[in-house]
């Protein structure tokens, strides 16, 4: 069994806190991910979990017993690390192998064991190269691999598959989560990769500087982000945010406004209303759904990549001018849309966006208000 | 095929590293369970036990000895107690030494300036003779191992050996070396008679041997530093002076620090060499002082100077001390 | 260790160089001496050179270990370790017939060597050793002297001298006298004893009286005339009569420089190999270079020269041919537990049979005079045997006291330099006066 | 820096006019390897030659050296075995160096596993003492160590073994004094270590300890190598505790200082032989030497401590 | 200048050949991205261009000088290490101007040059750390600072942003860009992240096993993959391929059936029909463009992501069995939807896709046939 529970864990070096009173809960054969801007402390939290960082404060409980003082051999987990940590004296083989064989498992269930890791990770023919040998990407498939034919309580992953191609990444991600379930194994697995993030857990945890902001399933996260940061942060292209006011239920900004927020009356002033890019869309291919308003818009920049297209927008509000330039990135909205959308650059058309899709956020503490204005409908956080 | 060795080599090792890891798990497990600093100090007792009964016991036992007054007749060879007498009467020159301890006016026959002399030429030259040589030995050719064999070698020479071959090259009619030196006008007819080109000698015997030790531990130091790194100075735009002066020279430095550290402490214990050479009574370093006072049986002196040859060291060493502290400091 | 199994018993001893070299052909020679066969002997080194012999001593009789059972003793330095009691009295454990031929019948000064302050007995003299000039006598003869004539009749240092020129001159060999006069014990303890005492000087005044002792309580004289002429004689010998501190009546140039960093080997080996006229060693080089693969009969021996004739010396003993006198004891280890067969093997030393084939095998001087007498059988060291006599009836033993460790640096640096003219002849001396003075009050009394 | 920069300036007027090996500057470097090759080789086994040419000539012949042997006389290396059972004193000799290289390895790299990878308080002044102790010359430790060996310390009415005559007297005097060489030397080298390969090792499920032998240790190979074949080196070659702290038998563990010993009488002094015993002395030295500095090479493959 | 071009270049390491003949032109001042499989030979190109590694055989061109045999100082390169390598004794700020103290550059331009680059990379106040107490996004962006302070002829990136979030990935996309065009430097840049190599890139590369497969311009890449490899790797999730064979004109599978193809009549058999995830949608859905026949499937899983949702569909046709489970991958049609879509799994649906956005590959050489089947097109390559 392999829950994981930090309760008011915290990490400081000198003067830097790396890890600020984290509290998480993770249930047995769980499968968590870490997300977060760089330096924020996921690797740091793996590494307290594991027991190669002492915390500086609080505990950690695997399997609810206080793990402070257990030496990582006997945490029973598995480890990908994020600087890969290949040891470079020992060939592919010997390096998948080690942890078995400091324990002592039989050569044969050794050799089943490490073959099985060898297919899911397409190394095949690899195993006696040394990890000079290796490309990037083989060397980190090689760290996953060291991890994956132990059979431990809990993994504990650093952004695994950081230096895969998509294909690959696409494979490796479906085959952890076999493992993973096949091994009834809690998994803790940090990631930059959004996408990632959201097809694999069961739940996501946003850390910033050190605290953590939200932990939820990632739908939730991704439509109900419990701050400005995470709502920032998830969904790439990021949340458009515009500031402005609230009064009598009616949001205004400069550019745009809403009605029909579901705030008490008089909670006025300074709010933040979200807008997720695909959420934005031209008047003309009006959806279902009640829309919330229209702006008005030039066409900056149309970037299409492949599947999609992205339209960088200047709002044309009240009192905005046309200097561009300065305060570029709060002023402009970015709307995607499917390639096939008739918009050439430097048109100015109207965009609009469903009342459902509006989040609103307190602009001084970053909670968020409410999610979808349905009027009825309360603030979830 | 290094690649396959080393499986095989390892898949050999696990059976025995299985049957090794039960017999000692508990002991393992318990230590691995210790604290930090529990378990630094439990590390620590194996070789403090050593160090302990082979090293401080005996230097206190010694240091009891070099309070006490020298009794080169009854038989015990340890008189009565007399503080700091001892340290007095040599470091103010009133002890009957066979050479004076210290004297400015004769440099050549005075331990001290002897000893320094001595030391500080002796490790100039190896340095960097010993880096030379440990730049050549990294790199690349053929028969670079049959090199590397023969460019240690010498340090591996017994010192008794060692002085042989020195004491029989300055030997006249026996050694080569003397006519064509002493046509040069850099030393006598009998340069193990004179303190001078006794030293000299010395000096020349010491850097032929322990140049190699320089070069041993610069080597491993070279050996050890991440290839990639030149990768990165070379698309930089680094020269290889650049990339000596700015990656070799400062991840070969606490390597260097450490053999520095260890020849000059050596350099300034010298005896054996001296001895086997133009002898103790034509060089006069400070170890000599200890034997030959130990010889005669003079057990408190001999002690008194021993410490004080230690002092002198430590004294000698604290800056390179302070420059290991700030490697330490900055390297990590 | 050691123990004895199955009846044979293990002696362990130090031996001499000699001996180890020739250990079977010496054991053979003890067992037909009356050594009982049960008895095994093993022989082992006490160190590179006799400091280190002696260092290693004091580190086993100090620590009391068993073995090794016999040590042999420098007579340099027996009488510091009988001093401290660190060997075993033999009185009392040998039979009064073995001590009184000791005492009586051998060379007086060699147990001295061996006998304590109140008369005991602490070893059995093995062999004494005495110096003498080796000399080339085909090339003395073919200049046209005669020095088989001097065999009991020394030459003065002076008529030495010329000759000695006059037939390095003569002949094509590269060196004249060898000698040794390297910073060693070997200058200290011997050579310039040698020359001051035939000048008639002495370290310590009289050497009758205090030879032995008691230190602080006698004279310190090597800074007077007798000691000063013998250095500028050396000096002579090697700078030439032009140097400062040297002696126009005697022959310069005749000693190579190279002799200030000479020991005994390599002031030898020019000589070995017939590159030199003459040499001064001890016994053990005669039995080497009277070999017939070496200079065989051209090989002539004859005591050491004189500086002031016999008796006309400063003190009593001093003056006249002398030779440093030099050899080595067998003691018996306190702490054996085999003292039987040590007392045993002591006894069989002073056999006449063994002094013999001891001298015949090894050279090693028999320490009887009447043994080395009736000798004159023995392959070659009998062919010199006038000349051995001679000069084992005109020795000086150093003076060795407890403080004498102390002591021969000193005289061996400054007699050195003195030699070598990094110092004026007297001023070193007067530096040596100073340095011996100096120790001698230290250990006053001690 | 100033400098560098004026460097490549006169780069260009240099590059005209040089010959080729200035284009190319490996070759410069290449040819500057071989002079300096050559030029250490020619020192460092000169020595050696100059050995060979005493031990060939016959003692009577030992004059007027120039840098050829005056005869050949190769019998003086077997003479060397007939004259005293070399060999065993060799034997001797390498196995008390091999116990210490074990002892100081073991021990040492315990310690420098330590001091080099662990904050701790203590832990410069512990280094320090550790230090300290190779200040004092090896006569320091003598007298109290002779005492112990010999039976004469007793500690809480226990006495001291007898090590005297065994190869415990000379290994562990020895492994104490050569160990601060050790420790520093292992200490600087496993603290270039990333603390990535160790922690990896940890999770693994090895201990600390573990970590050290199967990570640590082996990717510092050079340095333990090194440290290897110091320890071997100034074991064998050592000098007071191997005359004094046997008797000097073969048999009684000498080492082969008393081999050597053995040829230099106090009075003739045999050069050939003494050459001839010094030369067969030096092979264990040039085999060990030879096995060490392969696993120096070896220690690391290109770009080994990458994280 | 710095143009750059590889000739029959290739690079073998014993038995495995990492680069195999392969020919590259990039004009000056180009920004091309290499893609490819793990272990495909992108480090390696990229070595050799950089010098560190000789080709073993061929040549190197940069600015049209040969420089095969020129030491890496002399190419005038900058470049981002995918092992990072930052040199673990010295300092933030002594990494990042290493490159400049070498040359001897003024310390004010040092300073300067350093203090844009922290800016741009997020680093301020980390200026004397060392790399050990930085977290692995630092490192990384420490490793790119070290190359974007100088001012090269040629910038090497070798997966620059593998341990960043998504912000500032795309935070550093744009600086990335910025820079390369103020400097007006020509940019090789190695990802493994498509998105990164479709909306910086002039040019794309794609390399299969050390083979050149494609390089052309995103869109084209996407729109007009040379061969199945690249229709598969370009686009993520992967494009749907079904065999099948073309009979007049006429495309005929198990399960899909097109007509008007535009092949000649009578080159038949092994044909491989491409269709990408996001060009397959609900009949119900009709957009505009000429549909291509319609596909009953049923919904096996759904899989939603946020901005999109995935729908795994089992194609119905004939003699198809209901055994899912064998063959999985090789069945399975993938579409992607907008998560407004009302589909439930297990629901029978049909689906069709345009005419415009399928693509026929010969499925013995995995050369592209035709893209877009309007019928009077010409295959394009
Ligand atoms: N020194 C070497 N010895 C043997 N094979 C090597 C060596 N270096 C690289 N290879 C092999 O060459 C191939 C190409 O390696 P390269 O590093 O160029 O791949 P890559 O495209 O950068 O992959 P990744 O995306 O995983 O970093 C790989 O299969 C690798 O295993
Ligand atoms: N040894 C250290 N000394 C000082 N600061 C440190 C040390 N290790 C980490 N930090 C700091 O702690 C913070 C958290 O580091 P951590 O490695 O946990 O980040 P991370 O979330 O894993 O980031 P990334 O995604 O970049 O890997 C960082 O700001 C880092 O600079
Ligand atoms: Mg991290
Ligand atoms: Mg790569």
């Amino acid at each position: 069994m392999g829950s994981v529970r930090l309760e008011n864990v915290s990490k400081r070096y000198g003067d830097v806190t790396a890890v600020d009173d984290m509290n998480l809960e993770i249930d047995d054969g769980e499968f968590i991910s870490l997300v977060g801007p760089s330096g924020c402390g996921k690797s740091t939290t793996l590494e307290m979990i594991s027991g190669l960082t002492t915390q500086s404060s609080g505990s950690v409980y695997i399997d609810d017993e206080d793990v402070t003082g257990l030496p990582p051999k006997d945490r029973d987990i598995a480890m990908v690390f994020q600087n890969i940590a290949l040891f470079p004296h020992m060939d592919v083989f010997d390096n998948m192998s080690y942890g078995l064989r400091i324990r002592g498992t039989d050569d044969e269930v050794i050799e089943r064991r490490v073959d099985d890791a060898v297919e899911t990770l397409q190394l095949e023919g690899m195993l006696d190269r040394m990890p000079s040998e290796l490309s990037g990407g083989q060397r980190q498939r090689v760290a996953i691999g060291r991890a994956i034919v132990r059979d431990p309580e809990v993994f504990l992953m650093d952004e695994p598959l950081a230096n895969l191609d998509a294909k690959l990444r696409v494979h490796m991600r479906t085959e952890l989560q076999r493992i993973q379930r096949k091994l009834d194994v809690t998994a803790i697995y940090v990631t930059h990769d959004q996408e990632e993030a959201m097809t694999m857990s069961d739940r996501v945890a946003i850390i910033n500087g050190g605290v953590l902001q939200q932990i939820a399933p990632p739908l939730t996260c991704y439509n109900e982000p419990a701050n400005l940061f995470v709502a920032g942060f998830i969904g790439s292209p990021s949340m458009n945010f515009i500031e402005g006011s609230v009064t009598d239920r009616r949001f205004e900004s400069e550019t745009v406004t809403v009605d029909g927020v579901g705030l008490e009356e008089g909670s006025t002033d300074a709010v933040t209303l979200g807008i997720r890019p695909e959420d934005i869309y031209p008047e003309a291919a009006h959806r279902n759904g009640e829309t919330a308003g229209t702006v008005r818009a030039s066409v900056d920049v149309i970037e299409p990549i492949g599947e999609k297209m992205f339209v960088y927008l200047v709002p044309q509000g009240d009192g905005h001018t046309d200097d561009v330039s300065a305060d570029l990135e709060r002023d402009h909205l970015l709307m995607s849309v499917t390639p096939d959308t008739e918009i050439e650059e430097n048109e100015v058309i109207d965009v609009t966006f469903d009342q459902s899709s509006i989040h609103l956020f307190d602009t001084a503490t970053g909670d968020a208000l409410v999610h979808g204005l349905k009027p009825e409908q309360q603030p979830t956080s | 095929m290094s690649a396959e060795d080393s499986t095989t080599a390892s898949r050999v090792e696990t059976s025995t590293s299985r049957s090794r890891y039960r017999v000692d798990r508990t002991v393992l497990n318990w230590l691995e369970r210790r604290s930090d600093t529990q378990f630094v100090y439990m590390m620590l007792l194996p070789v403090f036990a050593l160090l302990g009964t082979m090293a401080i016991w005996p230097l206190l036992y010694t240091g009891n000895i070099s309070l006490h007054a020298d009794n080169i007749a009854g038989a015990n060879p340890v008189g009565e107690f007399v503080g700091l007498e001892n340290y007095v009467e040599i470091l103010t020159g009133q002890a009957n030494l066979q050479r004076p301890f210290f004297s400015l006016s004769s440099p050549f026959t005075s331990a001290v300036p002897v000893t320094l002399i001595y030391t500080v030429s002796a490790v100039a030259v190896e340095t960097v003779l010993g880096f030379a040589m440990a730049l050549i030995l990294n790199k690349e050719f053929r028969g670079r191992r049959w090199a590397r064999v023969a460019l240690i070698l010498p340090w591996a020479v017994p010192i008794v050996i060692q002085g042989m071959i020195f004491y029989l090259m300055f030997q006249p009619s026996i050694g080569f070396a003397v006519g064509p030196l002493n046509d040069l006008g850099l030393i006598s007819t009998t340069p193990l008679a004179n303190s001078r080109d006794g030293l000299f000698v010395a000096v020349i015997a010491d850097i032929w041997k322990q140049s190699a030790f320089m070069a041993l531990l610069i080597l491993a130091g070279l050996q050890s530093i991440d290839r990639s790194l030149y990768d990165v100075a070379e698309v930089a735009g680094a020269s290889r002076i650049q990339q000596f002066r700015t990656i070799t020279l400062p991840l070969v430095l606490p390597a260097l620090l450490v053999a520095l550290l260890f020849r000059t402490i050596g350099a300034l214990k010298v005896y054996g060499l001296v001895e086997s050479t133009a002898g103790c009574n034509t060089v006069p370093t400070l170890s000599c002082l200890v034997i030959d006072l130990w010889s005669g049986n003079r057990y408190g002196s001999a002690a008194a100077v021993a410490f004080i040859i230690a002092a002198l060291i430590g004294v000698l060493l604290l800056g390179y001390l302070v420059q290991i502290r700030q490697q330490e400091n900055g390297g990590r | 260790f050691g123990g004895s199994d199955d009846g044979a018993s293990v002696l362990q001893l130090t031996a001499t160089n000699e001996w180890q070299n020739n250990s079977d052909a010496i054991q053979e020679a003890l067992y037909d001496a009356g050594l009982s066969e049960d008895i095994e002997l093993e022989m082992i080194s006490g160190g590179e050179n006799t400091d280190e012999m002696q260092n290693q001593y004091s580190q086993w009789l100090n620590s009391n270990q068993e073995q090794p059972d016999l040590l042999a003793f420098d007579s340099g330095w027996t009488l510091p370790f009988i001093v401290r009691e660190q060997i075993l009295s033999l009185e009392g454990e040998l039979s009064d017939d073995v001590i009184e031929t000791v005492r009586s019948d051998y060379f007086e000064q060699s147990v001295n060597s061996v006998t304590s302050q109140d008369g005991e007995l602490y070893g059995v003299p093995l062999y004494p050793d005495f110096p003498t000039i080796q000399y080339r006598k085909d090339l003395v003869e073919d200049a046209g002297y005669d020095w088989e004539q001097h065999a009991t009749d020394p030459l003065s240092w002076e008529q030495f001298s010329h000759e000695l020129a006059d037939v390095y001159d003569q002949s094509d060999v590269d060196y004249g006298f060898n000698w040794q006069a390297a910073s060693e014990i070997q200058l200290g303890c011997c050579v310039f004893n040698e020359f001051l005492t035939s000048w008639g000087g002495a370290y310590f005044g009289n050497p009758e009286e205090n030879l032995y002792g008691p230190v602080g309580d006698r004279p310190v004289t090597v800074d007077e005339e007798p000691v000063l002429e013998s250095l500028r004689m050396a000096r002579t010998f090697i700078h030439g009569t032009d140097a400062p501190d040297t002696h126009d009546d005697f022959a310069g140039n005749i000693t190579s420089e190279e002799a200030f960093q000479w020991g005994l080997s390599p002031s030898m080996s020019p000589f070995t190999d017939r590159n030199a006229v003459a040499l001064r060693n001890w016994p053990y080089s005669i039995n080497i270079n009277g070999a017939d693969d070496a200079l065989g009969e051209d090989m002539g021996v004859m005591p050491m020269p004189y500086g002031v004739p016999e008796g006309e010396g400063e003190y009593p003993g001093t003056g006249g041919s002398i030779g440093a006198l030099g050899g080595w004891n067998y003691c018996v280890n306190p702490n054996t537990t085999q003292l039987e067969d040590c007392l045993e093997f002591l006894e069989v030393l002073t056999s006449e049979q063994f002094q013999r084939q001891n001298f015949e095998l090894v050279g090693h001087i028999p320490p009887r005079p009447d043994v080395l007498e009736n000798a004159g059988d023995v392959p070659i060291m009998g062919r010199y045997l006038d000349a051995l006599s001679y000069a084992g009836d005109h020795t000086m033993a150093r003076p060795v006291t407890e403080v004498w460790d102390q002591q021969v640096d000193p005289v061996a640096q400054e007699a050195n330099a003195a030699l070598m003219g990094d110092a004026g002849v007297e001023e070193a001396m007067s530096s040596l006066a100073d340095r011996l003075s100096d120790i001698e009050a230290e250990y006053s009394g001690s | 820096m100033a400098d560098a920069s004026t460097a490549d300036e006169s780069d260009n007027v240099v590059e005209r006019t040089a010959s080729k090996a200035i284009h190319d500057p490996d070759t410069v470097y290449r040819w500057l390897t071989y002079v300096g090759l050559g030029f250490f080789l020619t020192v460092s086994l000169f020595p050696f030659y100059w050995l060979f040419v005493l031990a060939l000539t016959p003692t009577n012949q030992m004059a007027d050296m120039g840098v050829v042997p005056k005869g050949f006389n190769p019998g003086a290396f077997l003479e060397v075995f007939e004259t005293v059972p070399f060999h065993l004193y060799i034997l001797n000799s390498v196995i008390i160096a091999a116990l210490s290289t074990i002892i100081v390895l073991f021990v040492g790299s315990i310690a420098g596993y330590v001091f080099g990878r662990y904050e701790f308080r203590g832990r410069t002044p512990l280094l320090l003492l550790t230090l300290v102790i190779s200040y004092f010359p090896p006569v320091a430790f003598l007298i109290p160590l002779y005492r112990l060996f010999t039976g004469q310390v007793s500690l809480i009415g226990l006495e001291s073994p007898e090590l005297y005559n065994t190869p415990w007297s000379i290994v562990m005097p020895l492994s104490a004094i050569t160990m601060p060489l050790i420790i520093f030397l292992l200490t600087t080298f496993y603290r270039q270590i990333p603390d990535g390969l160790e922690d990896a090792s940890r999770i693994e499920g090895s201990t600390r300890i573990g970590a050290l032998w199967r990570i640590i240790v082996p990717l510092s190979a050079p340095g333990v190598a090194t440290a290897g074949i110091l320890t071997f080196i100034i074991v064998y070659n050592e000098f007071f505790f191997s005359y004094l702290m046997v008797t000097g038998t073969p048999d009684d563990w000498a080492p082969i200082l008393h081999g050597i010993f053995a040829f230099q009488g106090t009075q003739q002094v045999e050069y050939n032989l003494m050459a001839a015993a010094s030369i067969i002395g030096v092979i264990p030295m040039a085999v060990i030497v030879m096995v060490a500095q392969e696993r120096i090479v070896s220690g690391l493959t290109q770009g080994a401590l990458k994280e």
